[in-house]
């Protein structure tokens, strides 16, 4: 059989990956799966062609990462959304924000960003550049509220719930620390997110049988039913 | 120059020394206030020492051997509550301090275990025989028989900090180290990274040379 | 007063216990000096050490003015140590802290002293053993002999009931060593401090002590008053001591006896005898013809005593012997 | 009971184990060669030793120095392309090694240094004035005499190898620490943080236990 | 041979030079025994670690055989000392090193000895030390006098040519000392063994020394054959050394003259004068009634002496001193 050695995150990316990698063995492609807990090494490892794909990002910080490593990995199929969204133990609606209230985002480029964006979507503050990503909390532009914003790893913030006025999570942790997306979340992302993880590879090998063969297997039925099941909403299929 | 640098916020570079500085002061203090004694005691009670006493040594060893094995990211999480208790929050440079300290004081005990060990022991049988008690044993003959050693310790163990204190974003610290690796390393900057961490060099280079003059002065063997 | 009774210490080594001290029982007067002499690794060191519970008894009661100090509590026994001073034999001197901060060391650890007293005491200390230029030094800078004495100023800074000295003066020239006892000698009769001294010089046990133990592979096998024990030792052990402390080397002695001719004498004079003039006297009256093969006149503490070996030749022995025997004189026929 | 341990799954513990066991094992083995005779040598070179050099202690200090300052995590991706180089790939457990080795090194020689300090200096001139060169005071003074201490070294830096290890999940390696991170803190299984520290705890006292133990032994002071 | 030619050396003490040693020039012999003696911190112990460069000199040249050592390569120095032993004031044992190991240690250095000559050998030093009991101890485990002695093995074990001896029998009870004397001596004569011996105790000099150097203040101030400086010192510190070791107590002697009536002469004899029968024949002749007030007939090394204090009354002064003279006897009047 052809190997075929994909890097991902532990959860959802390489348990998706597990469970189409029987069905790609029928189909004479085995599946190596290369857990990461870091966003950077699994582009690396692909574009410096040490493995031939990844399974972990979304669009955005792919464009990102190529614009900022001068590489030029490319996406082949996106896959699912993991939505985004912000949480409170002390009030019910955004609106209900006091002057300084203190808030909780993920300190890493892509959540971060994607965090504020959200509280610009939800009128909170007003982004200098209203597209830009990788923003933080310096980028800024209008904050009448006067929020005081804390940068935390992304699967910290839960654990801090109590200490804040709102926090910003990714849905599978908010999941996973017992939350429930539909009734927690103050605001959520919808699936109209430009946030689809993706399957990545080099333009190379883009093509190719085998990667094809994995892109139709992540995107197949089984595997609609399964993230449905399985992550019951903090992970929405993308196709 | 300017174009080599794009990403450098100096300002935001100096807020990262500031922290960096306030997270390693501050935990290398506690540290030393709480593992000093924490070290004298593992000494005192281990095998064939002064107050050789092997349940409080093996419950003693094994609270140190705990903080040591679990995993500073693991520490940061699992000690928030404890954080919380101890100064009101567990977010920022102020939450990062308690998990440092928890880190490194175990740390700096084990290693002022092994230096009291060094000491001579007939000069603790010299201290014992003008009648000290045990105090005066520390104060007056083991401590100060291994300062040399104790201040090696210490610039052993605020340099290990330093390398902890890298972790404290975890809860929303800050500092150098986080910044490499937040803006260094994830975002791609390079040009951060390399200031931060030659001014992480520094730092470290600086603590090496004082602890380095510290030892030489107080050797009087 | 101190008194071992049946005391016992073993050693471990490697998971054996090695006797160093068998089961001994004696007295040491409160006010006296009381030497230890013995070959090295009799059990000297582990004797004293005994005495202010370095080491602790195997077995057997340490008693100190009649109370059983092996049942101590922790701070009973600190406060007899703090009466007790000690010399050690390796120094055992604090290498972070000055000669003056060392003397003052056990000053601090009583804690009833004053800054004033303490800087007073240490300076007397310092001029006494000589070391006044060196009080800044570190003991690393510091000469062998020097060393040694910055540890016996140590043992005298709290001014102890008790002073147990571990071959302090081993190190010591004769001068130095010469006034380090002088000291000592005056402590004991000024303030009736009671010293148990180790040493191997025999010239210090005849100068400083009352008494002298002998020690031979962990037992005591003579004890006694100096005098008696040095003009008339008993055990080998304590033979050995004295002729080599008269500077008798056993061979060259016979070699000596052998080659001279007539009567071989030891005379021992002791007090008042030895100065008279006896010798020529005798050679007068009796018409015998002596040399000195070997001896020496000297004190033991403040007595005057004399042994001498002579060989005799010629003229009326008997009555020789008789005018010396008449005159207080120990007479030995060694041949 | 298989309630409360619903999320572990034994088989993976036993590789994390295992995992743990060869990273630790293996950085430990080059740690210890590395270092060692860099403690050596900066004990050789510093101020007042046998081969006193302030040029070559200033340069060796300083290049432990870099390596100790920066942060493991930025060590871990600044030595991919060497790692690549030196065993052909920087993922996985073998990946992790060379940067633990990197990190371990430093931290050992600087204990080594601090032990070797503590060598009385008569020893040293005795060996000296026996005509011995600098290899046999090295092996047949110093490290004997310093035994002790240097096994008391080995011991801590075993220890902080464990927890560096917890961070090797960043390229792609495992084990007991990174399980903890993945599972326990990134996906709230406490069962699984609980089982992993516990094993980490476990396993980091029985280094303990053997290390004083060894020191115990070649104790003849 | 070993020559000093003014050689000098300052220790730092708180950024000062403070001499330990002025410029001294002086000449040892190859295979002679050459005495040290001085008071604590004249400078002993530093001039011999000069010998081999424990200690740099600050300034002068030290030759060995007309070879400019402190120009010698770290190789050359290291063959030189392959050749020097030496026995250390502190001993310096490892102390993981059993005692066996110990005195191996510098053969296993010199590396030209198989497994099979280190064990013979070890095993001949530790008999003639008397430690073969003690063999697979530790140093810590040992006594002082026990850990003198391993040093004494271990410079010794690879048959040095040079041995230098700092405070060697310090620690050591009379017999002890006496035997490891005597193997100092038997090494001496048999292999012309050049040996540096510092020590306090003048009976040690007077045993095994050729020639002795008195040291006062970081200066050599006597230096000569010992029976020359023993018998007629002329520096102070030397006079103080000898009567030291006559065990005559200058305040004690100043009472016990004060008190004797007549002369005092100070007779000193040297060799076959020593043994003749001469005192009582003076008395017989002169009349004269003698009291011996202090003194001493022994050995320098191996020819006999004897130096006796004496009180004279009454007969005929004049014919007694010159018989005395006229026997080769050195007779000083001190009153
Ligand atoms: N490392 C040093 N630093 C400073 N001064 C020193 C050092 N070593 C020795 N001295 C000083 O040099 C002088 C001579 O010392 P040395 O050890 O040669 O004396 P010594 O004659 O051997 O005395 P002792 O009989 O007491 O051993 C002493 O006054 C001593 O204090
Ligand atoms: N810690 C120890 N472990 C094992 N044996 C020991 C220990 N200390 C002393 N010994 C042994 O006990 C015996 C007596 O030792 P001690 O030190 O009392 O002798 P000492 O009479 O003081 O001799 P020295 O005159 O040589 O100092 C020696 O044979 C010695 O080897
Ligand atoms: N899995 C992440 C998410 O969707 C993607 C991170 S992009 C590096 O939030
Ligand atoms: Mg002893
Ligand atoms: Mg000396």
């Amino acid at each position: 059989a052809e190997e075929l050695s994909i890097a991902a995150t532990a959860v959802p990316h390489a348990e998706i990956l597990e469970f189409v990698k029987p069905q790609l063995m029928e189909e004479g492609v085995e599946l190596e799966i290369k857990v990461f807990t870091d966003y950077v090494q699994p582009n690396i490892q692909v574009a410096q062609d040490r493995m031939d794909a990844n399974f972990f990002q979304h669009q955005p910080y792919l464009d990102e990462f190529n614009a900022g490593r001068g590489t030029s990995l490319v996406s082949v199929v996106g896959v699912h959304v993991e939505p985004f969204g912000a949480y409170s133990r002390k009030i019910d609606s955004l609106d209900a924000l006091e002057d300084g209230a203190k808030v909780a985002i993920p300190n890493d480029p892509t959540n971060g960003g994607r965090a504020l964006l959200l509280l610009q979507k939800a009128g909170l503050i007003t982004l200098e550049d209203s597209s830009k990503i990788t923003a933080t909390p310096r980028d800024i532009a209008e904050n009448p509220k006067n929020l005081d914003f804390f940068e935390l790893e992304a699967a910290t913030l839960p654990r801090v719930l109590d200490q804040v006025d709102v926090a910003l999570i990714n849905t599978n942790y908010a999941l996973e620390a017992g939350l429930n997306p539909a009734e927690d979340a103050l605001v959520i992302e919808g699936a109209e997110s430009p946030y689809v993880n993706i399957l990545v590879s080099r333009e190379d090998n883009k093509d190719s049988e085998a990667m094809q063969k994995l892109a139709a297997a992540l995107t197949s039925e089984a595997v609609r039913d399964f993230i449905n099941e399985k992550y019951e909403g903090a992970v929405v299929p993308a196709f | 120059m300017e174009d080599l640098l794009i990403n450098v916020d100096w300002v935001e570079i100096g807020w990262a020394s500031w922290d960096t500085l306030v997270m390693v002061g501050l935990s290398l203090l506690f540290s030393v206030l709480i593992g000093l004694p924490l070290g004298v005691l593992l000494f005192l009670t281990g095998k064939r020492q002064l107050l050789e006493q092997p349940a409080v040594y093996s419950v003693l060893s094994f609270l140190v051997n705990v903080l040591r094995s679990v995993p500073f990211i693991i520490l940061l999480i699992v000690m928030i509550p404890v954080t919380v208790m101890i100064i009101g929050t567990s977010l920022g440079v102020a939450g990062a301090i308690p998990p440092l300290v928890a880190g490194g004081a175990p740390f700096f005990a084990r290693l002022v275990e092994t230096s009291l060990r060094e000491v001579d022991r007939g000069i603790i049988e010299a201290t014992q025989a003008m009648g000290a008690n045990i105090r005066q044993i520390i104060f007056g003959a083991l401590l100060p028989e291994a300062l040399p050693g104790i201040i090696a310790a210490v610039t052993v163990t605020a340099i290990t900090l330093v390398s902890y204190a890298a972790m404290s974003g975890v809860v929303g610290g800050g500092g150098l180290g986080d910044l490499a690796i937040r803006f260094g390393y994830q975002r791609f900057q390079t040009d951060v990274m390399v200031i931060t961490v030659a001014l992480l060099v520094i730092f470290v280079q600086l603590l090496q040379m004082a602890g380095d003059r510290l030892v030489l002065y107080f050797s009087r063997r | 007063m101190i008194e071992f009774d049946q005391v016992q210490k073993s050693y471990q080594v490697g998971g054996r216990a090695i006797p160093a001290l068998h089961a001994t029982s004696m007295t040491i007067q409160a006010g006296e000096v009381f030497g230890i002499v013995g070959h090295s690794g009799a059990g000297k060191s582990t004797l004293v050490r005994l005495i202010n519970l370095l080491e602790r008894p195997t077995d057997g009661r340490i008693l100190i003015d009649g109370e059983n100090i092996t049942d101590y509590s922790a701070e009973q026994l600190r406060a007899l140590r703090r009466k007790v001073g000690m010399i050690f034999q390796h120094f055992n001197l604090l290498s972070s802290k000055t000669v003056a901060d060392n003397i003052a060391f056990p000053m601090k650890l009583a804690g009833n002293y004053s800054s004033k007293e303490i800087s007073v005491r240490v300076a007397e200390l310092l001029a006494r053993v000589g070391l006044s230029d060196h009080a800044s030094k570190y003991p690393s800078q510091l000469s062998g002999g020097q060393k040694q004495r910055v540890g016996i100023a140590r043992a005298l800074a709290c001014r102890p009931a008790i002073l147990l000295c571990d071959e302090a003066t081993s190190a010591l020239d004769p001068q130095t060593t010469q006034s380090v006892l002088q000291l000592l000698a005056d402590i004991n009769r000024e303030l009736g401090l009671t010293i148990v001294l180790i040493t191997h010089e025999m010239d210090v046990v005849r100068r400083v002590c009352d008494r002298v133990a002998v020690m031979d592979a962990g037992r005591v096998v003579e004890m006694g008053a100096v005098s008696d024990v040095f003009l008339h030792p008993q055990h080998p052990t304590t033979r050995d001591f004295v002729f080599e402390s008269e500077n008798i080397d056993r061979n060259e002695m016979q070699e000596d006896l052998d080659q001279a001719s007539g009567r071989i004498l030891r005379l021992t004079f002791r007090g008042d005898a030895t100065y008279k003039p006896l010798l020529g006297q005798v050679a007068r009256d009796s018409g015998v013809d002596f040399s000195i093969l070997s001896g020496r006149i000297d004190h033991i503490k403040d007595t005057p005593y004399g042994q001498l070996t002579l060989s005799l030749v010629g003229g009326d022995l008997g009555v020789a012997m008789s005018a010396l025997e008449a005159a207080d004189v120990h007479v030995e026929v060694l041949r």
